[in-house]
């Protein structure tokens, strides 16, 4: 059903992505912003910070706070969502702020605060690695220190099949869904989140496919950082 | 200020805004009576059923509108419903924060809300599916994704264009084919400020940070008066708020021609 | 239909008001208070302040803060109303706060806070008129000093007719509604909403029989503070 | 101190308080069994269903009935339903704070709403439109306007002479004509403090800051008991909780007397 | 209905209580705690501190605040219960608080708070008695100074006659209930609260019975305590 | 830390058990690949339709299973639903605080939910009582009332033991006679944390305190992988993660086995 001759329902090849647009800097009042287009997702991210964070009573004399907030705006879904955190989202930002935190050098900015905006404007599967994969180059814009940039990808199981990069169809439909975030250099992992069904053998593959994927994407936040700085100098 | 409620310019910058005034200029280098860029792009979204991003100078706002099949009001059996809510998501400036809509939000809100429904912008008669049990409720939720100042203008000018593409999903019902959403003239909204005596239109944030009173007006194609809210805790006389709105008469007419233009292009590409 | 032989359908006059009656100083533990019936309106307005604004970090160290807050009782409407403030009602907070801060010197009490309590009690058409202008008699019976005693009324448009003062069925049926409150010695204007359908030529219309409204309600406003002042001479 | 949770008053006072206790005497000049002057208004509102306004001395409370339309209980499928609330807004005390039903007031409308509940004032049976399906709610809204001690017995009077001039609103429902709501014999509620060893009835705000142990009874016309609601930190003896008992009987005949009084003259009036 | 040939529906006689169990220092990390079945009742309580009140305003320098907090567990009852407070478990902490308040020695603490945690896991009518017996174990248990252990009961009435320990059953059928708190040693009433329908005389002797069931309780309670330092000695 | 966000272990404490790991010992004695003792308990409530009490050393977790006619989702109209929540409440920890979940209390929810779910453990299929209409929605309460440490586990145990005993009400809903509850194999979940380079399983309180990274995976009983989470803010090797997973799988067996033979009792007692 969701595959036929070797190829997905869209067209793709199993280890293909669906097209994925990256722009950072796009925003005015953000300390670093990116928008980022990939598959029918449109997200836009915004990094404000190192700020001193507030109450007082929740700074860390040690090490910055990195406060992601993943948010889907109620005309970015089919049927209308109601404004406001869910669970659901609760969780991503949870998952979300502990992937970027791994990578940001906090220990610089003690009682401060790193804040991650994240609005789904428009979802169609894999939200959660495009809005990580976006705060990754809103963060770099902003010009926080990392020892890395992160970058997500999804592999998943498809009509027996291990594949690459869910549709909503795909994911629904579909065996498993395994959304990553790495820290492309070392390939650590940084999220990891499964569900559906793997057998051991399937799991590794589905790892390593979801890293291959990881990596492509990382070139393309690089390309988009590049393109700004560009932009910027000839300004 | 009025939305944030927070961030008050140094007084130095303050001081320096006030006597640029007296010389009849503004921060931007505009002139008392005029805007700033405006770039309306529609149809940027796939799940809404409506969408555009409207920018007034930094200021960016995003309208998505969603239908959704729902019960009349009691005193309305045969009329559609309508709802507008405002998001100022922290993205969008570094006062705003998350939690539920503050006060400025839900102003912003309801005076965009007034204008559409006080020009009678949306045909509400026409979407009746059953009258008594059902019709079908238009939510515009407005997106705040940058603030630089007059969210009132941007807000509304968004929702005017989402509205103006949007569709009736019918068969995500199962009520037939889609059809465009039926709409007459939009409002076109209109906010000025008041700071060190001078009145200036499309407020930036510098000057919305000193403003002393805020001035909003929505017009309907014949330049007559559809809503007003006046804002902040300054006063105006009663020959500047008969001024306002003469000028704003004036700026409707080419923000008006400005959607038009938009809608046109849009009708030749589909 | 609401017009007939030139008067209305409660036998008013185009320009003319609803029956008001306003007494001061009716509560033991506010510091000003304020009882208006204005039609089928009945209003209680109350005034604690100045006193230190808390929690602190909400302190303005210029000025004293305007805090009214707008509140229609359960009972108060013919649907009995779910208690707690709604969308409506955090907005003509808002515009009350702001139209009052206008006539206080605030500016003699930094760090404080002037808190306005307007409990509607029993509504029918023009409350935040009505809020307003008790609001104001609460404040000068409080001893706040102001530059002058704020006053509204709002016209409105019935039958094609610009008219005074509004009632529930003219409001629902009517053209247009326009509440406004003003400084009365100056006539500046420190509240203006309009929804309906005004030419420019009406618009002014009715502003200056709002203005004229509002100036009859001065003087009620004027002489329940004075009877209250004898009252106190008395005791 | 009780409803508020703040304010403590200064030691003096407190001193003071308790040996004019001593000398059985109390801050305004009562008699530890003497209430205020208590003032009964109904029917003073349009919009409720039956309204009553009550002072006990400075305190004032205002009681509001609402109807409405609802699905009854399913283990009571014939009968109506009642719900009280208590609102405490920052208009009646500078004490109070917006927002939510703190417990005081919570607690304030459950004891009110057990007084009417036990001693089935209000005639439940009766109001069922449809068995299962369709019966009506009745709504106890309490406001409270001047708080200067002793809410419980102000809110159950309002209560109680709100209740006696509602109305069933049969019109705007279209079920016919509008009928008296059908209730029995009202509670009356009795409030005893315990402060330095005396115990006074219906205190006012400066015992009710001092007050060690608070004692609430409701009784009914024969001068059963059909509610108690013993509140704060401190005791009472064995003896004291019979003995407060006694007393309320008696002060119960006299406010009875004065709301029947009340309701003959609106009887004679209408 | 409810009773037959001077026996209750669950067979016991008019002055009896339903079987109860209570043990001491069940749980790890509280610093006292106490595990309750009386009747259906399952019911856990904790302990914590005293310890700093936070946030600080709500300090009493002059003494220890008492805060107990009633949930029922969401399956505790027959129709699950949506998590979190509702109006009845608010009034129940109140009162409840008020009790325990009564017998500690809070001015022991200035600034302190006593935590009081009392968890429904399963409910059949009498749960606000059983919370307080059960808390006041757990205060024993963490050692905090108190001048008696108060304990709980209700006495109520049913067919007409006074009887002891409501089940569920005679809870909701029956004519009235009368829970009360005492401290032991000197018969001082810590808690009364009724509904229903008594003649004076009949409250009496209402009340003299559920003292009478207190009392038994109370014994309950001390060996559950005499068990558990008994057991910490043998260790 | 990640449950309760506070609490920081002292620096002398944490350097201490970094040392325990380098010499491969953890705090409490156990090797890196050991559990606690694991203690069931099933059918411990009278009013929930299934329960168990699960103790992982001092960590004690209860379950109970609610079950309510309602509507089905609209898209699986002819199947049941499931809804899991998790209660942090203040008894079971000086760090837990009263209020609605927070964002561990949720994850701990949606990560139990998601191993139950993905391995298909309720039949749903079989919760169906009028297709379109009426379902059983299943609700699985986790209550902490002691917290040392690996909630994941101690609630997915107590989750997956609790639905082994739970009936389907029908008699309360006058549905004809209770039944079980149809289930198929539970999953069981296995937790690791990092610290100081060692990854251990079931970590106790003070071993995530000073965790790094936490990592938990949901097998079926042929050892297929239904569920990871991978949590906190360090990171795992590839290596690391393949490593863990292979680890769970022998856990697994044994923790399946334990939860068989309490089945097996229960069986043999009924």
């Amino acid at each position: 059903m969701l595959m036929k001759d070797g190829l997905r329902i869209d067209g793709r090849k199993p280890d293909e992505l669906r097209k994925i647009k990256i722009e950072a800097g796009v925003l005015y009042r953000a300390d670093g912003s990116c928008y980022l287009e990939w598959g029918g997702n449109k997200i836009m991210a915004a990094v404000y910070g190192p700020r001193e964070a507030l109450p007082r009573h929740i700074q860390d004399p040690t090490k910055a706070l990195v406060n992601a907030r993943y948010n889907m705006a109620s005309f970015s879904v089919e049927e209308r969502k109601r404004p406001g955190p869910d669970r659901r989202s609760t969780e991503i930002s949870k998952v979300t702020s502990e992937a970027l935190e791994n990578v940001i050098f906090t220990e610089l900015f003690p009682r401060a605060t790193i804040d991650v905006c994240i609005e789904v404007l428009d979802a169609e599967a894999g939200t959660r690695c495009a809005g990580i994969t976006a705060a990754a180059v809103a963060l770099a814009d902003a010009g926080i220190p990392m020892r890395d940039i992160p970058v997500a990808c999804a592999a998943g199981k498809v009509d027996g099949m291990v594949v690459l990069d869910l549709t909503s169809e795909e994911d629904k439909e579909g065996e498993a869904d395994l959304p990553i975030a790495i820290a492309p250099r070392t390939e650590e992992i940084l999220l990891m989140q499964m569900d559906g069904h793997l057998t051991y053998q399937e799991f590794e593959e589905a790892l390593e496919l979801a890293i291959k994927g990881c990596k492509q994407i990382a070139k393309l936040q690089k390309e988009a950082l590049m393109k700004k700085y560009e932009s910027f100098e000839e300004e | 200020m009025d939305i944030s409620e927070i961030g008050r310019l140094s007084s130095v910058r303050r001081d320096y805004l006030a006597r640029l005034a007296k010389e009849g200029k503004r921060p931007d280098g505009r002139g008392f009576d005029e805007y700033r860029p405006i770039k309306i792009e529609k149809n940027v979204l796939r799940n809404a059923e409506g969408s555009a991003r409207v920018k007034i100078g930094n200021t960016m706002v995003l309208a998505g509108i969603k239908l959704e099949v729902g019960e009349p009001y009691p005193d309305t059996p045969e009329k559609g419903a309508m709802s507008t809510s405002a998001e100022l998501p922290p993205l969008a400036s570094p006062e705003f924060e998350p939690g539920p809509p503050k006060p400025g939000a839900i102003e912003l809100a309801r005076v965009v809300d007034r204008g559409i429904r006080e020009s009678e912008y949306i045909d509400l008669e026409k979407l009746c599916i059953e009258p008594g049990e059902k019709v079908w409720i238009v939510f515009i939720d407005l997106h705040v994704l940058d603030y630089d100042g007059n969210l009132f203008d941007a807000s509304s000018l968004a929702a005017s264009a989402a509205l103006q593409n949007a569709i009736i999903p019918n068969e995500r019902y199962e009520l037939g084919e889609n059809e465009p959403l039926p709409v007459r003239k939009p409002p076109i909204s209109c906010t000025f400020v008041k700071y060190s005596d001078a009145i200036v239109v499309d407020p930036c944030l510098d000057e919305e940070e000193i403003a002393e009173a805020r001035f909003t007006v929505a017009l309907d194609e014949n330049g007559n008066i559809r809503a007003i809210q006046k804002g902040l805790s300054g006063s105006f006389t009663i020959d500047e708020i008969k001024n306002n709105i003469k000028r704003a008469q004036f700026h409707a007419r080419n923000i008006r021609k400005l959607l038009e233009e938009e809608n046109g292009k849009k009708d030749k590409e589909s």
